[in-house]
C-alpha cells in the first residue's frame, strides 16, 4: 500500500469513525459504523486480505450491523436530551482519550518498521489459504467457536424471549 | 592492690534457735487469725502476750549465750539466689541486735499486756493482736536480720503493721488515711533505702564481693571509694528519715497517733521508729568512712530535734505532744549517730524506749480514764484520781527532760557531750541540741502540769467517770517507770564495744558537763512558772506572739505545703495524664487511625458511582497509566 | 507430655460441643475437670524438669508442612516451664470462678476458655516460629469472643480494639518471621522456621533493627508497653471476670515472653541498640501507669493501669541484660499473673454482688465482708511487692538488675514502687475502710466456700513464692544464662570488659583495678560462673 | 487437500465432558416437568464430578495438543479442580435457591456448565486465541447468568454493566494480543516464549503486555479495573455471584499466570513493577472500601477485590514460590468465599434476601452450626490461623518475602488487619447483637447444607494440614516448565 | 510502501475513537457500537501485522474475532433488550440502582 492509498483511506476512516460516536442520532451512528466497516473492508483488500474483506462486508456490515439497526429501531431510541450534561466525565474522557492516542502514537512509532515485508506466500489471503489454516492449526479454536455461539444463542434466548 | 581485707571482728557461731525468736510471734499471728475469733477474748489475751514473752526469753537466752567477741548466726534457708546475687534467710545476734531484741520483746511484752486491758472493750481484739504479733515478728526480723535484705524485709514488715494498726479503727476515714499516709511516706524512704542497697551491692560486686551480709560488708567496706560510700550512706539515710520520722519525711508520725495508744507506744515510740537509728548503727562502719554522710545525718538530726520540739511546745493533743517529742528525741539519736557517738545514740534509743513507751502508755491510761478525750485543755487535776498513772508519768517526764540521775539524763548528756567534742561535732550542733533539750523539759512539764495539776476542766459527765486504769494497764506502767529510773545505769558502753569499739573518755569542758542538767532545770522551771504559778502567762504569750503561735500550732504548715507542692500537683497531673494524654492523645491517635480508615473507605466509595462510564473512565486511566509506564 | 497439655483443653472443648445444649452444670464440670487434668499433667513437667541444663526439655518434633520445613516442634525450658504452669494453674481457678459470674451461654463460654488455654500453652511451648505464630493468633479469637459476648456495655468496641490492635503487631511480625526463614534459606540453603536453627543466623545490624522492630512492636502491644497500652483498660473493663484474669494473668506475659524468647536472642545487637528506647518506655510506663491508675474511678481500670505499670517493670528487667534482671522479670511475670489475676477475681466477685465497679460506690466493706477484705489485703500487698510475699522477690531482682544496667532507670523505676503503694492503698482505703456510706453495701454477703477455695491456692502460692523462691529461680537459671550468653556473645567485648568478666568468675580474688563503678559497670553484663 | 491434525482427545476430555453435560441439560430440560428440574443440578453435578475425577486422574501428564494450542498439564488440571469446585458448589447452592426466584433452571445450569468449559479452555489454552475464545465463552455465559433473573432490576443492570465493561475490556485484551502477535510473530505461547527468551522485549511487545495486563486486570478485578465488581456482584443472583467470585477469578488468574509467569517470565523485570502497584492498590482499595459496606454481598465483592490483590502479590513474587502460592490461595479463597456465599444464601429466604449486616444480628447463638460456619469463613478470610485463609496468605507472603518484595508483604499484612475489621463485623453481628431474623431451616435445604459443610471442612482441614495441597500446587505449577 | 507503523497508528487512532465513544455516549447501544469499533481497529492491526509477517494467522484470528463480535452482539443486544423491557431506557446514566 503506498502513501496515497493509505492516506486516502485512513483520513476518511478516521472521519467516519469519529462520526459514529459524534452523531447524536443512533441510526446515523449505526450507518456511519457500516460505512466504517466498508472502508475497512477496502483497506483489507489493499493488505491482501481478500477473504477477510469479504467476511467483513458479509458478516459484519451485513449481519451484525443489521442486528444493531434492528434493535435501535425496535427500541425506538432517539437522541438523548441529556447527552451533553456530564461535563466532568466528558473532559476527563477527552483528556484520557488524548493521552491514550498520544501514548499509542509514541509507542507504536517505535515499532520495528521494516517496510519491505517478507515475501507473501502463494495464495496469501485467499479462501484456500484461510481454510487451510483454519482446519489444521486453528482447528481447536474453530471448534470452540461453536460452543461460544451456542452460549450466545442460549443466552440471547434466555434474556430476550418474552415468556419462557 | 590496695584492697585490704578488714578483720572481721566477730567470730560467727552457728546456732539454730534464733529462728524461734521470730517464729513465736508469727505463730501468735496464725493463732489470732484462725482461732482468735473462735476461742474468744480470754485465749487471745493469754496467747498474744505469751508468744512475745517466749520471744523475750529466747532473746534473753541468746543474750546470755552471746560469746565475748562474737555473734550468733542462724541460717534458716537460702532465700534468693540469682546469678551472683545470693541472700540467706538468716538471723544474727550480736551485742547490738541482742540489746535491740531485748528491748523489742521486753517493751513489746509489756505493751501487749497493757493492751489486753486497753482493748478490753474492743470487739476486734483478735485482729488487733494479730497485727501486734505480726509487728513484733517483723521488728525482730529487722533487728535480727543477718543481712541488709532481711533487715529490709523487717523494715517493710513493720511499715505494713504500722499501716494496719494506725488504721485499726478503719471505719474512721481519717484514721485509715493516717495509716495510708504512714505507709506511703515510709515507702518513699524505702525507695531510697533500696537504691542504697543496690548501689552497695553492685559496688561491692565490682570488687568481687557479692554479698549483703553485714559482717561481709564490714570486712570489705574499705575497698569502696569514699564517694561511693557517701552515696550509699545518703541513700540509706533517706530510708532512715522515712522510718524514723526525720525531716523531711517526719510528717506521718504525728498523724499516726490515730492508732490505738498502745500501738503508738510500741511502734511509734519505742521500737519501729528507731529502726533508722538501728540501721545506721548497724552500718556505722560505712558511715564512719564518709564525713559528708555523717554531717548530713547530724544536721538533719539536730534540726529535727529542735524543729519538732518547737512544735511540741504548743500542741494541745496529748498524743500529738508526745509524737512531736518522739520526732525530736529521734533527732537526738541521729545527732548522736552523726557525730559518731554510736553507743550514745543506741543508749538513748534504749532509754527512750523505756520512758517514751511509758509516756504513751500513761497517756493511754489518761485517755482511757477520760473516756477517750485527748485534748489536754479539757483535762487537769488528774493526779489525785489517777495516782499510779500520775506517778509513773512524772518519772517518765523527768527521764525525758534529762533530769539528773534518770535514764534520759545519761544518754542525752552523752550525746550532747559528743556533739561538742567529737571530731564530727561542732558547737552549733551542741547548741541546737541543748536548746532542744531545754524545750523538751519545758513542753513535757507543760503537759504534765496541764494534765495532772490544777482544777479539772472536763465536762461533768466525763469527770464523773474518771478512774484509774486496771492492773493490766498500770502494771506495765510501773515496770517501765522502774526501767526509766534505772535504765541509765545499764552499762551499754562496754557491752556494745565489740560493735562500736571501746569508748574513749572524752575531755569535756566544765560548762558542757552540766549542760543537760541546766537545760532541763530551766525548762522545768519555765513550765512551772507558766502553767502553775501564773496560768495566764501562756495565754498572754500566745496573744503577744500570735503569728508565731499560729505557725507552731499549725506545725509550720508543712502538711499544707506538701499537699500544695506534691500531693495536689501529682493528682492533678495524673488526672491530666489520664483524661487528656491517655484518652485524648494516645487513644485518640488509635481511634483516629481507625477513623481515618473509615473516612478513606467513605472516600474511596465515591469511586463506585454506579455509572458504567465512570467505571470505564477509571479503566481508561489505568490503561493510560500502564502505557505511560512503558513510555517512560 | 507437652502435647497432652496443649491439646487436652482443645479435646475437651470439642467434646463440649456435643453436650446437650442445656446441660450447664455438666459443661462446667467437664471444663473444670479438663483444666484440672491439664494442670495435673503440667505438674509432671515440673517434677521431671531437669534444672541442670539450658536445653529444651520434653521436646516433641513432627513434620507438619513439608514444603516449608515447618515442624510441630514443642518443648519447655526453665522460662516457659513456669509460664505454662501459670496458665494451667490459673485456668481451673477461672473456671471455678465462672460458676458465679457467667450465667448465659455457659457452654460457649467454657468452649472459648478451653480453646484459649490451648492457644496460650501452645504459644509458650512452640519452638517453631510458624507454630508460635499460629498459637499466638489462635489465642486471639477466643479472647475476642469472651470480651465481645460476655463483656460489659462497651464490649464490642473493646473486643474489636483488642483484636485489631494485636493483629497490627502480629502480622508485621509474620513478615519478619518470613524474612528470617528465607534469610536462613539464603545463608544455609534451607528454609526453616525452627527457632533453634534461626538462632544461628548472622544478620546485619540494619536487618536486625528492622526485624527487631517488627517483633518488638508486636510484643510491645501485647505487654503492653507505653504508648501501646490503650487497648488494655478498655479490654479489661469490658471483659468478664475470667477474661480479665486470663488477659492479665497470662496474655500479657506473651509479650514479655516474646521479647525474651524471640526478639532479644534472635536480634541481640538490635536489642542492645534498642535498650535506651525500651528502657525509657518501660520507665515511663511504670510511672505513667501508676499515676493514671491512681486517679481511676473504676476498680477494673485501676487494676488494668496497674498492669501497665507492673509490666513496665518486667520489660525493664528483661532489658537489663543481666541474670538478676531477667530472672526477676520472669519471676515478676508469674507474680503479676497471680496477684493481678487475684485482684480481678476479687473485683469480679464484688461486681457480681453489687453490679458496679465504681470505687465511690463502696467503702467500709471490712465490717460487712471481713474475709473478702482480708484476702483483698493480702493480694494487694502481694501486688505492691511487700517482702515476704511473691511480688517483692521479682520486683527486687528486677530493680537490682536494672540498677546495674542503668542506675538512672533503676532510680526512676523505684519511684514506681512508691506510686504502686499509693494507688493500691488509696483504692483499698476507699473500698474497704471508712464507714459504710452506701446502704447497698450493708447487705453484702461474704465469700462463699467456693470462692474461698479459689483463693486458697493463690494465697498459698503467693506466700510460698515470697518466702522460698529458690525452687523457681534454680530451674530458670540455666535458661536465663543461655539467653544471656546469646545476647552477649555476639557483642564484641572490649578488652577491659573481658578482663572483668574473667575476674567475675573468681569472685574471691581481688580486682585487677578499681574502675569508677557507676560509669563502667553500665554496659557490663555479668555472667555467673 | 486439507488433512485434519491428529486430535488429542485426552486433552479435550475435561472440556468435552462438560460441554456434553451442558447440552444434555439443555435437551433434558425440554421435556421435563417443573418439579423435576432440580434433577438437572444433579446431572450437572455428575458431569462436574466426572470432570474433576478425570482431571485428577490425568494429573501428572504433560502433553501439548492441537499443534501447541492446548496443553494437557497438571497446571491446567489443577485449575480444573478449582473450576469444578466452584461450579459444583454453585450447583449445590442453586438447587433450592432457584425455587425461590424466577430463574429457568435448564438454561441456568447449562450456562454454568458452558462457562466452566470456557474456564477449562482458559486454563489449558496455550494459545492466546484459545484463551481469548475461552474467555469469551465464559464471559458470555456469565453475562447472561448475571442477568438471568430477568424480573429483578438489579440483575438486569448488573448484566448490562458487566457486559459493556466486559466487551470494552475484551477490546483491550484483543488489542494486546494483536500487538504481541506483531512483536513475536505468533499467538502461541510456546512460540512467544521462545521469541521472548531469544530476543527479549521490544516496544511493540511491551504495549501488548500492557494491554494484556489491562485485559486480565479487568477479569481478575484488579484496581483500577475493578469498579464493575461490587455492582455486578450485588446485582447478580447470589449463586452466580459466588460463581463469578471464585470461578471467573480463578480462570482469569489461570490464564494470567500462564501467560505472564510462564510465557513472559523472561521479561519479569519489565512488568513486575506494574503488578506490584496494581497489587498494592487492589488490596488497599478493596479492603478500605469494604470497611464501609452494609450489604454483605457487596462487602464480599470488595473482599474479592482485596483477595485479587493478594493473588497479584503472588504473581509479583513470580516463579519461585509465587505461582504455587497463587494456586494454593485460589483453593483457599474458593473454599471460604463459596462457603460465605452459601451462608448468605442460607440466611436469605424467598422474597427476603437478608443481605444486610444487621440481618445477621443474633444468628450465631440461635443457629449455632450456621454461625460457626460463617465465623470460620470470616476468620479464614481474615487470615486467622490455622484456617486455610491463613495458610494461603502465609504461602503468598512467603513467596513475596523470599523473592525480596518485603514491602509488598508488609502492605499485604497491613491490609489483612484492615480486613479483619469488616469480616469481624459479621461475627460481631452474629454473636454480639440481638436480632430476630428467622431464615428458612437449613435442614430443608440439604444441598445448601452440604455446600456449607463441605466448605467448612475444607477451610479447616486444608488449613491445618496443608502439606498435600501445597505439594500438589507446587508440582502443578512446576509442570508449566 | 507505507511502513507498518502507519497501519498500527491508524489502528490506534480508531481504537481510541472507539474508547472515546464508550466514554462519551449515554446510549448503551451506541456504547456497544463503539466497542465494535474498537474490535475493528484491532482487526486492522491483525491484518496489517499478518501482512507484515507474511503469515495467515492474523487473518484467521480476524475471522474468530468476527465470530466473537457476532456472539457478543447477540448477547449484548439481548441484555439491552431485557433492561429496556424493565426500565424503558437504554441510558447508561440511569443504570445506577447499585452503587457505593
Amino acid at each position: 500500500m503506498d502513501h496515497v492509498t493509505f492516506f486516502s483511506l485512513a483520513l476518511p476512516l478516521i472521519v467516519v469513525a469519529a462520526m459514529v460516536i459524534l452523531h447524536p442520532n443512533p441510526v446515523y451512528s449505526a450507518l456511519f459504523l457500516v460505512l466504517t466497516l466498508f472502508l475497512l473492508a477496502v483497506y483489507f483488500l489493499f493488505l491482501d486480505a481478500h477473504m477477510v474483506a469479504a467476511l467483513q462486508i458479509i458478516v459484519y456490515a451485513g449481519a451484525i450491523m443489521v442486528l444493531f439497526l434492528f434493535v435501535i429501531m425496535l427500541l425506538n431510541v432517539q437522541s438523548n436530551p441529556q447527552e451533553h450534561q456530564r461535563k466532568g466525565l466528558r473532559t476527563a474522557a477527552t483528556i484520557g482519550g488524548a493521552l491514550l492516542v498520544a501514548e499509542l502514537f509514541l509507542l507504536l512509532r517505535r515499532a520495528p518498521n521494516g517496510a519491505g515485508q517478507s515475501p507473501l506466500p502463494e495464495g496469501y489471503g485467499t479462501v484456500v489459504a484461510m481454510s487451510e489454516r483454519l482446519f489444521t492449526d486453528f482447528l481447536l479454536p474453530f471448534e470452540v467457536t461453536s460452543v461460544l455461539l451456542l452460549v450466545a444463542v442460549v443466552g440471547a434466548v434466555v434474556l430476550a424471549k418474552r415468556h419462557i | 592492690m590496695e584492697h585490704a581485707h578488714a578483720i572481721v571482728p566477730t567470730v560467727v557461731h552457728t546456732v539454730s534457735y534464733l529462728r524461734f525468736i521470730v517464729l513465736f510471734p508469727l505463730l501468735g499471728v496464725l493463732f489470732n487469725i484462725f482461732l482468735g475469733q473462735r476461742l474468744g477474748r480470754k485465749a487471745v489475751n493469754y496467747v498474744a502476750p505469751g508468744v512475745v514473752l517466749l520471744s523475750f526469753l529466747f532473746s534473753f537466752v541468746a543474750f546470755l549465750r552471746l560469746p565475748q567477741d562474737g555473734a550468733l548466726v542462724d541460717t534458716v534457708w537460702p532465700w534468693i539466689t540469682s546469678g551472683s546475687f545470693h541472700v540467706d534467710f538468716a538471723l544474727r545476734v550480736d551485742p547490738l541486735s541482742a540489746m535491740m531484741s531485748l528491748v523489742v520483746t521486753g517493751v513489746g511484752f509489756l505493751i501487749h499486756v497493757y493492751s489486753t486491758g486497753y482493748m478490753a472493750h474492743d470487739e476486734d481484739v483478735a485482729r488487733y493482736f494479730a497485727y501486734l504479733n505480726l509487728f513484733t515478728a517483723a521488728m525482730l526480723l529487722l533487728v535480727l536480720g543477718e543481712n541488709l535484705l532481711i533487715l529490709f524485709v523487717g523494715w517493710e514488715g513493720v511499715g505494713l503493721c504500722s499501716y494496719l494498726l494506725i488504721g485499726f479503727w478503719y471505719t474512721d476515714d481519717e484514721k485509715a488515711s493516717a495509716g495510708k499516709k504512714a505507709f506511703i511516706v515510709n515507702r518513699i524512704g524505702d525507695a531510697g533505702f533500696l537504691l542504697g542497697l543496690f548501689l552497695l551491692f553492685w559496688s561491692l560486686g565490682a570488687k568481687g564481693v557479692w554479698t549483703l551480709s553485714f559482717s561481709e560488708i564490714q570486712a570489705h567496706a574499705s575497698a569502696l571509694s569514699v564517694e561511693t560510700v557517701t552515696a550509699i550512706c545518703l541513700l540509706l539515710f533517706v530510708g532512715a528519715t522515712g522510718k524514723s520520722a526525720q525531716i523531711p519525711l517526719y510528717v506521718w508520725l504525728p498523724d499516726a497517733m490515730a492508732g490505738p495508744t498502745p500501738v503508738s507506744a510500741l511502734i511509734h515510740a519505742a521500737t519501729m521508729v528507731t529502726a533508722g537509728v538501728y540501721m545506721i548503727a548497724r552500718l556505722h562502719f560505712l558511715y564512719s568512712m564518709s564525713t559528708t554522710a555523717l554531717a548530713v545525718v547530724a544536721i538533719v538530726g539536730a534540726a529535727t530535734a529542735l524543729f519538732a520540739a518547737t512544735i511540741a511546745v504548743v500542741q494541745t493533743d496529748i498524743k500529738k505532744v508526745l509524737a512531736y517529742s518522739t520526732v525530736s528525741q529521734l533527732g537526738y539519736m541521729f545527732l548522736g549517730l552523726g557525730v559518731g557517738a554510736y553507743t550514745a545514740s543506741v543508749f538513748h534509743l534504749m532509754t527512750h524506749a523505756f520512758f517514751k513507751a511509758l509516756l504513751f502508755l500513761g497517756a493511754g491510761s489518761v485517755i482511757h480514764g477520760m473516756s477517750d478525750e485527748q485534748d489536754i485543755r479539757k483535762m487537769g487535776g488528774l493526779k489525785n484520781k489517777m495516782p499510779t498513772t500520775y506517778g509513773t508519768f512524772l518519772v517518765a517526764c523527768l527521764a525525758i527532760a534529762g533530769f539528773p540521775g534518770l535514764s534520759g539524763f545519761f544518754s542525752k548528756d552523752l550525746i550532747l557531750e559528743e556533739a561538742f567534742v567529737s571530731e564530727h561535732g561542732s558547737w552549733l550542733l551542741w547548741l541546737v541540741g541543748t536548746v532542744g533539750a531545754g524545750m523538751t523539759a519545758f513542753y513535757m512539764f507543760r503537759l504534765l502540769f496541764v494534765t495532772f495539776w490544777g482544777e479539772t476542766r472536763a465536762s461533768p459527765e466525763v469527770a464523773h467517770h474518771i478512774h484509774e486504769s486496771p492492773v493490766s494497764m498500770t502494771c506495765p506502767l510501773v515496770v517501765l517507770a522502774v526501767l526509766s529510773l534505772v535504765g541509765g545505769y545499764f552499762t551499754l558502753l562496754h557491752f556494745l564495744s565489740p560493735i562500736f569499739g571501746e569508748p574513749h573518755e572524752p575531755h569535756v569542758p566544765f560548762l558542757i558537763r552540766y549542760d543537760t542538767t541546766l537545760a532541763s532545770l530551766i525548762g522545768i522551771g519555765l513550765a512551772y512558772q507558766m502553767y502553775v504559778r501564773d496560768p495566764d502567762m501562756a495565754e498572754r504569750f500566745g496573744r503577744q506572739f500570735s503569728g508565731l503561735h499560729q505557725l507552731l500550732a499549725n506545725k509550720y504548715y508543712v502538711d499544707e505545703l506538701y499537699d500544695a507542692v506534691i500531693v495536689r500537683p501529682v493528682v492533678a497531673a495524673s488526672n491530666w495524664l489520664w483524661q487528656v494524654w491517655d484518652t485524648l492523645v494516645i487513644d485518640g491517635t488509635v481511634n483516629g487511625a481507625a477513623q481515618t480508615m473509615d473516612a478513606s473507605g467513605l472516600l474511596l466509595r465515591l469511586w463506585q458511582t454506579g455509572n458504567v462510564q465512570n467505571y470505564a473512565l477509571s479503566f481508561l486511566i489505568g490503561a493510560v497509566a500502564i502505557l505511560g509506564y512503558y513510555l517512560w | 507430655m507437652v502435647s497432652a497439655i496443649v491439646f487436652t483443653p482443645l479435646f475437651a472443648a470439642l467434646i463440649l460441643l456435643f453436650l446437650p445444649k442445656d446441660d450447664e452444670e455438666g459443661a462446667r464440670r467437664l471444663a473444670f475437670g479438663a483444666s484440672l487434668l491439664t494442670f495435673v499433667i503440667s505438674l509432671g513437667l515440673l517434677a521431671k524438669f531437669d534444672s541442670g541444663t539450658a536445653d529444651f526439655q520434653f521436646v516433641e518434633r513432627l513434620t507438619w508442612i513439608e514444603d516449608f520445613r515447618i515442624q510441630y516442634h514443642v518443648g519447655v525450658d526453665g522460662i516457659s516451664l513456669f509460664l505454662v504452669l501459670l496458665t494451667t494453674f490459673l485456668m481451673p481457678l477461672v473456671l471455678l470462678a465462672s460458676w458465679g459470674d457467667v450465667h448465659k451461654r455457659v457452654k460457649e463460654y467454657l468452649f472459648f476458655f478451653l480453646l484459649l488455654e490451648t492457644g496460650m500453652v501452645g504459644t509458650f511451648v512452640a519452638l517453631d516460629l510458624f507454630l508460635f505464630y499460629v498459637f499466638w493468633e489462635v489465642m486471639l479469637i477466643p479472647m475476642y469472643f469472651l470480651i465481645g459476648v460476655w463483656g460489659g456495655p462497651r464490649r464490642i468496641y473493646a473486643a474489636l480494639k483488642f483484636l485489631i490492635y494485636t493483629m497490627v503487631g502480629s502480622l508485621l511480625m509474620l513478615v519478619a518471621i518470613l524474612y528470617l526463614a528465607y534469610q536462613h534459606n539464603a545463608q544455609h540453603q534451607n528454609v526453616t522456621f525452627d527457632l533453634l536453627q534461626l538462632y544461628n543466623l548472622t544478620l546485619s545490624l540494619t536487618e536486625q533493627k528492622w526485624l527487631f522492630a517488627a517483633f518488638a512492636l508486636s510484643f510491645a502491644i501485647k505487654v503492653p508497653l507505653f504508648p501501646f497500652h490503650t487497648w488494655l483498660p478498655d479490654a479489661h473493663v469490658e471483659a468478664p471476670t475470667g477474661g480479665s484474669v486470663i488477659l492479665a494473668g497470662v496474655l500479657l506475659k506473651m509479650g514479655t515472653y516474646g521479647f525474651l524468647r524471640f526478639a532479644i536472642p534472635l536480634f541481640p545487637e538490635a536489642a542492645h541498640a534498642a535498650v535506651p528506647i525500651i528502657m525509657a518506655l518501660a520507665v515511663i510506663g511504670i510511672v505513667y501507669g501508676a499515676l493514671v491508675a491512681m486517679v481511676q474511678p473504676d476498680l477494673k481500670k485501676l487494676v488494668a493501669y496497674s498492669s501497665v505499670s507492673h509490666l513496665g517493670f518486667v520489660v525493664l528487667g528483661l532489658f537489663a541484660f543481666n541474670v538478676q534482671g531477667i530472672e526477676g522479670a520472669v519471676y515478676q511475670m508469674l507474680n503479676h499473673g497471680l496477684s493481678t489475676g487475684a485482684l480481678f477475681l476479687l473485683v469480679g466477685m464484688i461486681y457480681e454482688r453489687r453490679h458496679t465497679r465504681l470505687i465511690s460506690e463502696y467503702g467500709g466493706l471490712w465490717k460487712q465482708v471481713p474475709l473478702y477484705a482480708s484476702i483483698f489485703l493480702v493480694v494487694m500487698l502481694s501486688s505492691i511487692g511487700l517482702p515476704g510475699l511473691n511480688g517483692f522477690v521479682g520486683e527486687f531482682l528486677i530493680l537490682l538488675g536494672t540498677f546495674k544496667a542503668n542506675p538512672w532507670a533503676g532510680a526512676l523505676a523505684v519511684s514506681g514502687v512508691v506510686l504502686g503503694a499509693v494507688y493500691m492503698l488509696w483504692m483499698y482505703q476507699r473500698v474497704i475502710f471508712g464507714p459504710i456510706k452506701n446502704e447497698e453495701n450493708a447487705k453484702l454477703v461474704d465469700l462463699s466456700p467456693r470462692e474461698v477455695a479459689i483463693f486458697v491456692p493463690l494465697l498459698a502460692l503467693m506466700l510460698f513464692m515470697g518466702l522460698y523462691p529458690q525452687p523457681l529461680l534454680t530451674r530458670m537459671e540455666k535458661s536465663v544464662e543461655a539467653t544471656l550468653k546469646r545476647v552477649n556473645v555476639l557483642r564484641q567485648a572490649s578488652p577491659e570488659q573481658s578482663r572483668r568478666a574473667q575476674y567475675e568468675r573468681f569472685p574471691n580474688r581481688p580486682p585487677l583495678d578499681s574502675p569508677v563503678i557507676l560509669s563502667s559497670s553500665k554496659d557490663d553484663t555479668e555472667l555467673k560462673h | 487437500m486439507i488433512t485434519l491434525p491428529p486430535v488429542n482427545w485426552l486433552s479435550l476430555l475435561p472440556g468435552l465432558i462438560l460441554t456434553v453435560t451442558g447440552m444434555l441439560v439443555l435437551f433434558w430440560d425440554l421435556w421435563m416437568k417443573d418439579e423435576e428440574r432440580p434433577l438437572l443440578a444433579w446431572l450437572g453435578l455428575t458431569g462436574l464430578v466426572l470432570t474433576a475425577v478425570v482431571s485428577f486422574g490425568l494429573l501428572g501428564r504433560s502433553e501439548s495438543a492441537f499443534n501447541g494450542m492446548l496443553a494437557l498439564d497438571s497446571y491446567g488440571l489443577f485449575f480444573n479442580l478449582i473450576f469444578c469446585l466452584a461450579a459444583g458448589m454453585t450447583l449445590l447452592m442453586s438447587v433450592h435457591y432457584l425455587e425461590t426466584v424466577d430463574i429457568r433452571p435448564g438454561e441456568y445450569y447449562a450456562l454454568i456448565l458452558f462457562a466452566t468449559v470456557g474456564m477449562v479452555l482458559m486454563a489449558a489454552g496455550t494459545d492466546l486465541i484459545v484463551i481469548f475464545l475461552g474467555l469469551e465463552t465464559m464471559s458470555m455465559a456469565v453475562y447472561v447468568l448475571a442477568g438471568i433473573w430477568r424480573q429483578r432490576l438489579q440483575s438486569n443492570e448488573a448484566a448490562l454493566k458487566y457486559f459493556l465493561l466486559g466487551a470494552f475490556a475484551s477490546g483491550f485484551f484483543l488489542y494486546g494480543v494483536a500487538l504481541v502477535y506483531g512483536a513475536t510473530g505468533s499467538v502461541q505461547l510456546g512460540k512467544i516464549a521462545a521469541h521472548v527468551s531469544e530476543h527479549g522485549s521490544s516496544p511493540l511487545l511491551l504495549i501488548g503486555v500492557a494491554l494484556l495486563i489491562v485485559g486480565f486486570g479487568f477479569k481478575v478485578a484488579a484496581a483500577p479495573f475493578h469498579a464493575w465488581t461490587p455492582d455486578v456482584y450485588e446485582g447478580a443472583p447470589t449463586t452466580v455471584t459466588a460463581f463469578m467470585a471464585v470461578g471467573v477469578k480463578a480462570a482469569a488468574f489461570a490464564a494470567f499466570v500462564r501467560v505472564f509467569l510462564h510465557t513472559l517470565g523472561p521479561i519479569h523485570e519489565q512488568w513486575w513493577r506494574i503488578l506490584w502497584i496494581l497489587a498494592a492498590l487492589t488490596m488497599t482499595v478493596g479492603n478500605v472500601t469494604a470497611l464501609v459496606q452494609n450489604n454483605l454481598k457487596r462487602m464480599l465483592a470488595y473482599s474479592s477485590i482485596a483477595h485479587a490483590g493478594y493473588l497479584l502479590v503472588a504473581m509479583v513474587a513470580g516463579k519461585d514460590l509465587g505461582g504455587a502460592a497463587l494456586m494454593y490461595y485460589l483453593v483457599a479463597y474458593g473454599l471460604m468465599t463459596l462457603g460465605a456465599f452459601s451462608v448468605v444464601l442460607a440466611v436469605g429466604r424467598k422474597g427476603e434476601p437478608n443481605e444486610e449486616f444487621s440481618d445477621y444480628a443474633g444468628l450465631g447463638f440461635r443457629y449455632p452450626a450456621l454461625g460457626m460456619a460463617m465465623t470460620l469463613f470470616m476468620l479464614s478470610l481474615t487470615g486467622v490461623p490455622p484456617l486455610v485463609g491463613f495458610t494461603g496468605k502465609f504461602y503468598i507472603f512467603s513467596a513475596a518475602v523470599k523473592a525480596g518484595y518485603v514491602w509488598l508483604a508488609v502492605i499485604g499484612v497491613l491490609n489483612s488487619v484492615i480486613s479483619a475489621y469488616y469480616y469481624i463485623r459479621v461475627v460481631v453481628n452474629m454473636y454480639m447483637y440481638e436480632g430476630e431474623k428467622v431464615p428458612d431451616l437449613l435442614s430443608a435445604r440439604p444441598a445448601l447444607a452440604a455446600a456449607i459443610i463441605l466448605a467448612a471442612i475444607g477451610t479447616v482441614v486444608i488449613g491445618v494440614f496443608p502439606s498435600a495441597s501445597i505439594a500438589l500446587a507446587r508440582v502443578s505449577f512446576l509442570s508449566l516448565g | 510502501m507505507v511502513p507498518i507503523n502507519y497501519h498500527l497508528i491508524l489502528s490506534g487512532i480508531l481504537f481510541t475513537i472507539g474508547v472515546m465513544g464508550v466514554l462519551l455516549r449515554r446510549n448503551t447501544i451506541i456504547i456497544f457500537m463503539a466497542v465494535e469499533l474498537m474490535l475493528n481497529a484491532v482487526n486492522l492491526s491483525f491484518v496489517a501485522l499478518a501482512r507484515q509477517l507474511g503469515s495467515m494467522d492474523g487473518q484467521v484470528i480476524v475471522f474468530f474475532v468476527m465470530a466473537v463480535a457476532a456472539a457478543e452482539a447477540a448477547v449484548g443486544l439481548a441484555i439491552i433488550l431485557s433492561v429496556f423491557r424493565n426500565r424503558e431506557t437504554v441510558n447508561a446514566d440511569e443504570l445506577n440502582l447499585m452503587r457505593w
